[in-house]
Order: C-alpha cells, then structure tokens, then sequence
C-alpha cells in the first residue's frame, strides 16, 4: 500500500494532480446544481410577486 | 402597405410589447404615443429591424421585413434618438457623406433640402457649433434628401421650436401627399389634416 | 422528420423535461467508467519503461485536456445554432458549457505542469500544448467576460455567440502556429499520447477515463442548461408547473 | 427619381469622410504611433543599451508595441459612430454592413495602422536591426498590421458600448491575435538577420487574407448586436 501511495517517487506530482481533478469534478457537480436551484428559486420568486400583484 | 401583426418584445424583464398588431397605408401618418417608458422607441426600432422581435411579423409591401431587409431598408428614412451628425463637418458636408450613400446628391438638391428646414444659403457653421434643434433640422432634411416611401421617426420634434415644429409639420404632410408613409413617436400634436392621422397610444 | 425533432428539442418545456430526465442516465455511467478507468489506470497499467510511474498523471491531464477543448467546440456549435436559427434552448446549453470548459482548461495546465517537472525538470515550458491550452484558457475568459459585461440576456448570449464561433475558427489556426512556433526552437513535446504502441492495459483505462469524463461533461452541462432555460423563460406558463413539481 | 448609389461608391464615400474627419482632428490618431515609439523606447531603458543584445529582443518589442498601439487605437474604430447614431444609420442603410465596416477599417488602418509600419523599421534600427534589413521589416508590419486591425473590428464591434469596454476588448483580441504574434515576430527575426522570410511571410499573409474575407462579417453581427 504505501509504496503505491509512494508511485516510485513521483507522488508529489501524481497526487496533487488527482486531487485538484477531483476537486474541479465535484465543485462543478455543486455549482451546476446550486445554479439550477437559484434558477428555481428566481422563477418561484417571480411568480409570487405576479400573484401578488394580481 | 405596412403592417405589424402580434408583435412580442422583450427588455430585459420586461414585457414591452404584449401582443401588438396595426398597419399603415399610403398617404398616413402614425403617431406613437405613450408615456415614458411604455415602449416607443423600442416599437420604432423594432420596427426598422435594429431590435430582433422575440415573436410577430412586420411587413412591407406585402413581404416580411426579415426576409428581405435590404429591400425594406433601401425604402426606410429612420431617425433615431441620435443625429448622426459628425461635429467637424458642416451642414452640407453632413449630408452628402450620410444621405449620400444611399442616393446621388446634387449640391443643390442639399441646398434645397437645408433651405426647407430652415438654413441659409451658404451655411459653413459645423455641426457642433449648432444647437440641438439646429442640428435637429439638418437631420430632418436628412430624411428629405433620402427620399424613401416609408419615415420611421422617433421623436423629430424634439429640441425643435414652434416655427421648426410647424415646418415639420408642412414637410411631413407633403411627404403624406406624395403617397408616403410615417410612423413618428411624439408627445407634441403633429401639424397635418386630422384624417391623415391615425393614432396608437402604447400602455 | 428531422426537423419536429429539432423543433421539439428547441422547445424549452420539453427541453427541460427531457434533460431532467436524462441527467442520471450520463451521470450513473460517468461515475462507473470514471471509477474503472481510475483502478485501471492507477492499479493495473505497468508503469511507462521511460517515465516510470508518473506517467499515470495522463489518466486525468488526457481527460481534462480533450474536455477543454471539446466544451470550446461544442459550445461554438451551440452558439451557431442558436445564433442562426434563433433557439433559446441552444443558447443557453452554449452559457453552460463556458465555466466547464474553463474549469478543465486550468486543470490541464496544472496537470501538466505538475507532470513537466519530473519530465522536463521545470514546471512550465513552453510546451506547444500547454501553450496552447493558455491561450484557450485567454479565450474561454474572454468569452465569459464579455457575457458578464452585458445585462440583457438575450444580448449577451447573441453577442458570446459571435464571439464564440470567432473563437472556433480561430482555435485550430492558434494550436497550428503555436506547434509551429515551437518547433523552431526545440524537439516535439515528450508528452505524447495515445501511441499505437501503448499497451491495452494502459490505453484500455485512458479511453474509459475520456469516455467518463465526456458523459460527465454532458451531465452536469444538462443540469446547468436546465437552469439557464428557466433563466430566459421569464413568464411562461410552462415554468410554473416545472418548479412546483420540484 | 433618385439614382442608387452603389455599394463600392458608398463604400468609397465613407472612407472619404472617414478622412476627412480624421484630418481635421490629427491629434487623434497619431496617439497609437506615439504610443508605439514610446513603448519601443521602454525596452532598452528596462534591460540594456547595448544594440547587441537589444537585437535579440527587437522583433519582440516591435511585436508587442505594434499589439497594444493598435488596441489602444481599435477604441476609436466604432465608439463615436456608436454614439452619435451614424451607426444605427449605416445598419438601416440597404447596404451591406460588412461592407461599409470593411471600408471604415481600411480607413483606420490608413491612419493608424500605416504610420506605425513607417516608423517601425526606424524603431528596429533603433533597436540593432541593420539598415538592409528594413524593407523586410516594414513588409512584415505592412500584413501583420492590416491583420490586426481587421481582427480587432470584430472584438471593436463587440465591446461596442459596453462599460469598462477597454480592457475586455483587450482580453477578446489578444488571443485572437496569437497567430499574428508568433508569424510577425518570427517573420521580423529572419528579417533582421537578413535571412529569408518566406514561411513565416506566407502564413501572415494566409492569415490577412482569411481575416479580410471573415471579419468584416463577424463586426457586422457583433455591430447588429450591440446596436440592440
């Protein structure tokens, strides 16, 4: 195990490498969904001000 | 000749134009009216195709305007909200370098068209040593000089005085005369017959 | 035939529904090829006989580096079909694609930066790729800056839209003469991928890690575009039902 | 009855008033050429006097300085015909936008673009760059500046009444401008070693042909745009 993490020495280089794909795929996961939801949030927001107004 | 059926436009979150449909024949005027903001420069400019309609036909002669713009537009005098006037070139210049692209202009044909709206002969003020209704004047002899059967107009009359207001008014209904058509945005009562005039009040 | 479907696709009700519905079937895959392609590349591959075992970086600088500039032509087709035939729906697939897109361009320059060092003993070179990838990266920024800059939505995906496809026949002239620039000064690039030579067992892991990351890519687009739709549906009836139901 | 004019005459009138404004407002344009030289003249003061090194790094600046002087001058293509109307009045004319943009480009790379391939050679000299090298040099100026200002149009016509327009311009036309870049300076280096040119010559000049035909119809639909 530890000599896998090792990867011949280049471990400084491979690991951080993974971790910031890793981390880009998750937070674009999170943002994609986030902006979808605010979308939803606007548009109920705005058809409440409607039938309010009406 | 011209028509405007359900026409649907967009600001921003704004609803401008809701559904409008008129048209115009030869020999009317149209006059917008509206409050501020209730969407006639939108309309006008909407009109002459330099504001993309979200949904609706304009026709000219019977096509749609989308199709074939060029031919809609050799037709079209638009007068917008700015002059296109260049302040380092006088009156005169100021003509034959814009109405010039579209038509060939005689010196005196310009010299006509400054003489109906008002300037002297001989006039080498620049541009921007006139006052706003001067330049106001130079670019409605503009409009003249393009000789188009269609005017969109939006707001020609503003900055202009009483005597440029009635000018205005003899010049428009010459052109109602001729055969052409106008569609101008304005607050002020147009000086021309009361059955040339048909009336469209945005809300 | 073609064209109901075209026009149904375009219709953002539909549009909506269906990227709703389709979402996980990319998603789901993406994650098991991503996942394979991962114990593939990271366990099973035989280190490289030249670069040992840092070559494995490739598993996710490849991936990266093909969405970033796949994104870049998908989002220049999206932008000329909503620029011609005036569909919403692609306009706003086109707003989705740019953050992706910029996103896995930074990570391929880090990636490969972080693989130069051990290869080339430096972090940066001016590498022909990682040139280029910079420059897309220029690109992507200024795309996005310019639909930031603009308020009216509709505008701002029309004037992007120029912008984007400027972008698009532009890019293959940039990647040319970056490779040609520096050809002039140093050997061709000691990264080189995909060499017919590559055993399966490491090509195997890289395609299903280009594959994942594709569906990936396609997913999280659908999820943004989904958002951007309603975004420019302002009042329609349709929108009220589809943000009641979730 | 009105006689038509034709899309060349009109095409040809625009430049002629395009001048002659310009020529009563000289100052205006010749800011980008100053600008040029004054960014040519920072090169040596930030490294060294010495003309053998400064050879090196000529076609750099030249490259550089010749980018960023016609940037500061694409603000000018658009901005007051934007503002006074004259281009709302232009897309409603008839006539092809493309075309009239073209010719409004023509003129301003007349008075913008032309003095800066006179005075660029000076400013190689200036720099190391022997004297026979300096017709390969103004040749290369000549195609990479007729380039970039027609490139920069499209980025000019889409920034086009935008706030803080300056520097997003920057940010749109600098990478477009790579190829320009790498070709011209490439093309200058030769130059000034007095080798032949031809492949980098070649490339520009495909690149300045391309640019000719595609560019004017990108500004056009950026101009459209931003006219909404």
């Amino acid at each position: 195990m530890m000599h896998w993490l090792l990867m011949g020495g280049y471990w400084p280089y491979l690991w951080p490498s993974y971790v910031l794909t890793l981390l880009v795929v998750v937070l674009n996961v999170i943002f994609a969904r986030r902006s979808l939801r605010a979308a939803r949030a606007e548009v109920r927001r705005r058809l409440q001000m409607q039938r309010s107004h009406s | 000749m011209f028509s405007a059926t359900n026409l649907h436009l967009w600001r921003g979150d704004l609803h401008v134009l809701r559904g409008l449909s008129f048209s115009v024949t030869a020999g009317y005027c149209l006059q917008v009216t509206g409050i501020n903001g209730a969407g006639k420069s939108t309309l006008l400019r909407a009109l002459c195709g330099l504001l993309p309609l979200e949904e609706g036909v304009v026709n000219w002669r019977g096509n749609d305007t989308s199709r074939d713009r060029h031919a809609f537009h050799a037709e079209l005098a638009w007068l917008g909200h700015g002059t296109a006037l260049k302040g380092d070139l006088s009156a005169a210049e100021n003509l034959r370098y814009s109405a010039g692209l579209r038509r060939t202009l005689s010196a005196a044909e310009i010299g006509h068209a400054l003489a109906s709206v008002g300037f002297a002969a001989g006039d080498q003020r620049l541009a921007r040593q006139m006052s706003a209704g001067q330049q106001r004047r130079v670019a409605l002899a503009r409009v003249l000089l393009l000789e188009c059967a269609l005017w969109i107009l939006d707001e020609p009359t503003a900055n202009l005085d009483s005597h440029g207001q009635a000018v205005f008014g003899q010049l428009l209904h010459a052109h109602l005369q001729r055969g052409g058509l106008a569609i101008v945005a304005t607050h002020q009562a147009l000086a021309i017959p009361g059955e040339r005039l048909q009336e469209l009040e945005l809300t | 035939m073609t064209w109901i479907w075209f026009h149904k696709l375009g219709s953002p009700p539909h549009f909506y529904r269906l990227a709703g519905r389709m979402t996980p079937w990319f998603a789901w895959p993406a994650l098991l090829l991503c996942l394979g392609g991962l114990y593939g590349g990271l366990v099973t591959a035989p280190a490289d006989y030249q670069q040992g075992e840092g070559f494995r970086i490739i598993y996710v600088h490849a991936p990266a580096a093909w969405l970033s500039v796949m994104v870049y032509s998908a989002m220049a087709v999206y932008a000329a079909v909503g620029l011609i035939w005036r569909i919403n729906v692609a306009h706003a697939l086109a707003a989705s694609c740019a953050g992706i897109g910029a996103s896995f361009t930074v990570v391929a320059l880090v990636t490969g930066s972080l693989w130069g060092k051990p290869m080339w003993g430096t972090y940066w070179e001016w590498d022909p790729r990682l040139t280029s990838e910079l420059v897309l990266l220029f690109l992507y920024l200024g795309y996005m800056g310019l639909r930031g800059a603009i308020d009216d939505t509709a505008r701002a995906d029309r004037a992007s839209a120029v912008l984007a496809i400027v972008g698009a026949v532009n890019v293959p002239i940039i990647h040319y003469s970056v490779t040609w620039w520096n050809s002039l000064h140093q050997a061709p690039s000691v990264m080189k991928f995909g060499k017919p030579t590559m055993p399966a067992s490491m090509l195997v892991p890289l395609l299903m890690m280009l594959l994942g990351f594709t569906l990936y890519f396609v997913a999280i687009m659908l999820v943004r575009a989904r958002g951007e739709v309603l975004r420019r549906e302002r009042g329609a009836h349709w929108v009220a039902e589809a943000t009641v139901e979730s | 009855m009105s006689t038509p004019v034709s899309a060349v005459q009109a095409g040809y009138l625009l430049m002629r008033r395009d001048l002659r404004l310009a020529l009563r407002r000289p100052g205006e344009w010749l800011q980008p050429m100053v600008f040029f030289l004054v960014v040519i003249s920072l090169f040596p003061l930030a490294s060294t006097p010495e003309l053998s090194r400064l050879r090196d790094m000529a076609p750099a600046a030249l490259w550089v300085a010749a980018l960023l002087s016609s940037l500061l001058a694409l603000e000018l293509l658009f901005r007051e015909d934007g503002q006074d109307g004259t281009l709302e009045q232009l897309a409603v004319s008839g006539l092809p936008l493309a075309w009239l943009l073209l010719a409004k480009t023509c003129v301003h790379w007349l008075l913008t673009g032309l003095p800066l391939v006179l005075v660029g050679p000076l400013a190689a000299t200036a720099l190391g760059a022997p004297y026979a090298s300096m017709p390969g040099v103004l040749a290369v100026l000549l195609l990479g500046s007729v380039a970039l200002s027609l490139i920069g149009a499209v980025g000019a016509g889409l920034t086009l009444g935008l706030r803080r327009g300056g520097v997003l311009l920057a940010l749109l036309v600098l990478p477009l401008a790579v190829p320009v870049l790498i070709y011209g300076g490439r093309a200058t280096a030769l130059a000034i070693a007095l080798e032949p040119m031809t492949a980098p010559m070649d490339l520009l000049a495909a690149i300045a042909v391309l640019s000719a035909t595609l560019a004017p119809l990108a500004a056009a639909a950026a101009v459209r745009i931003s006219l909404e």
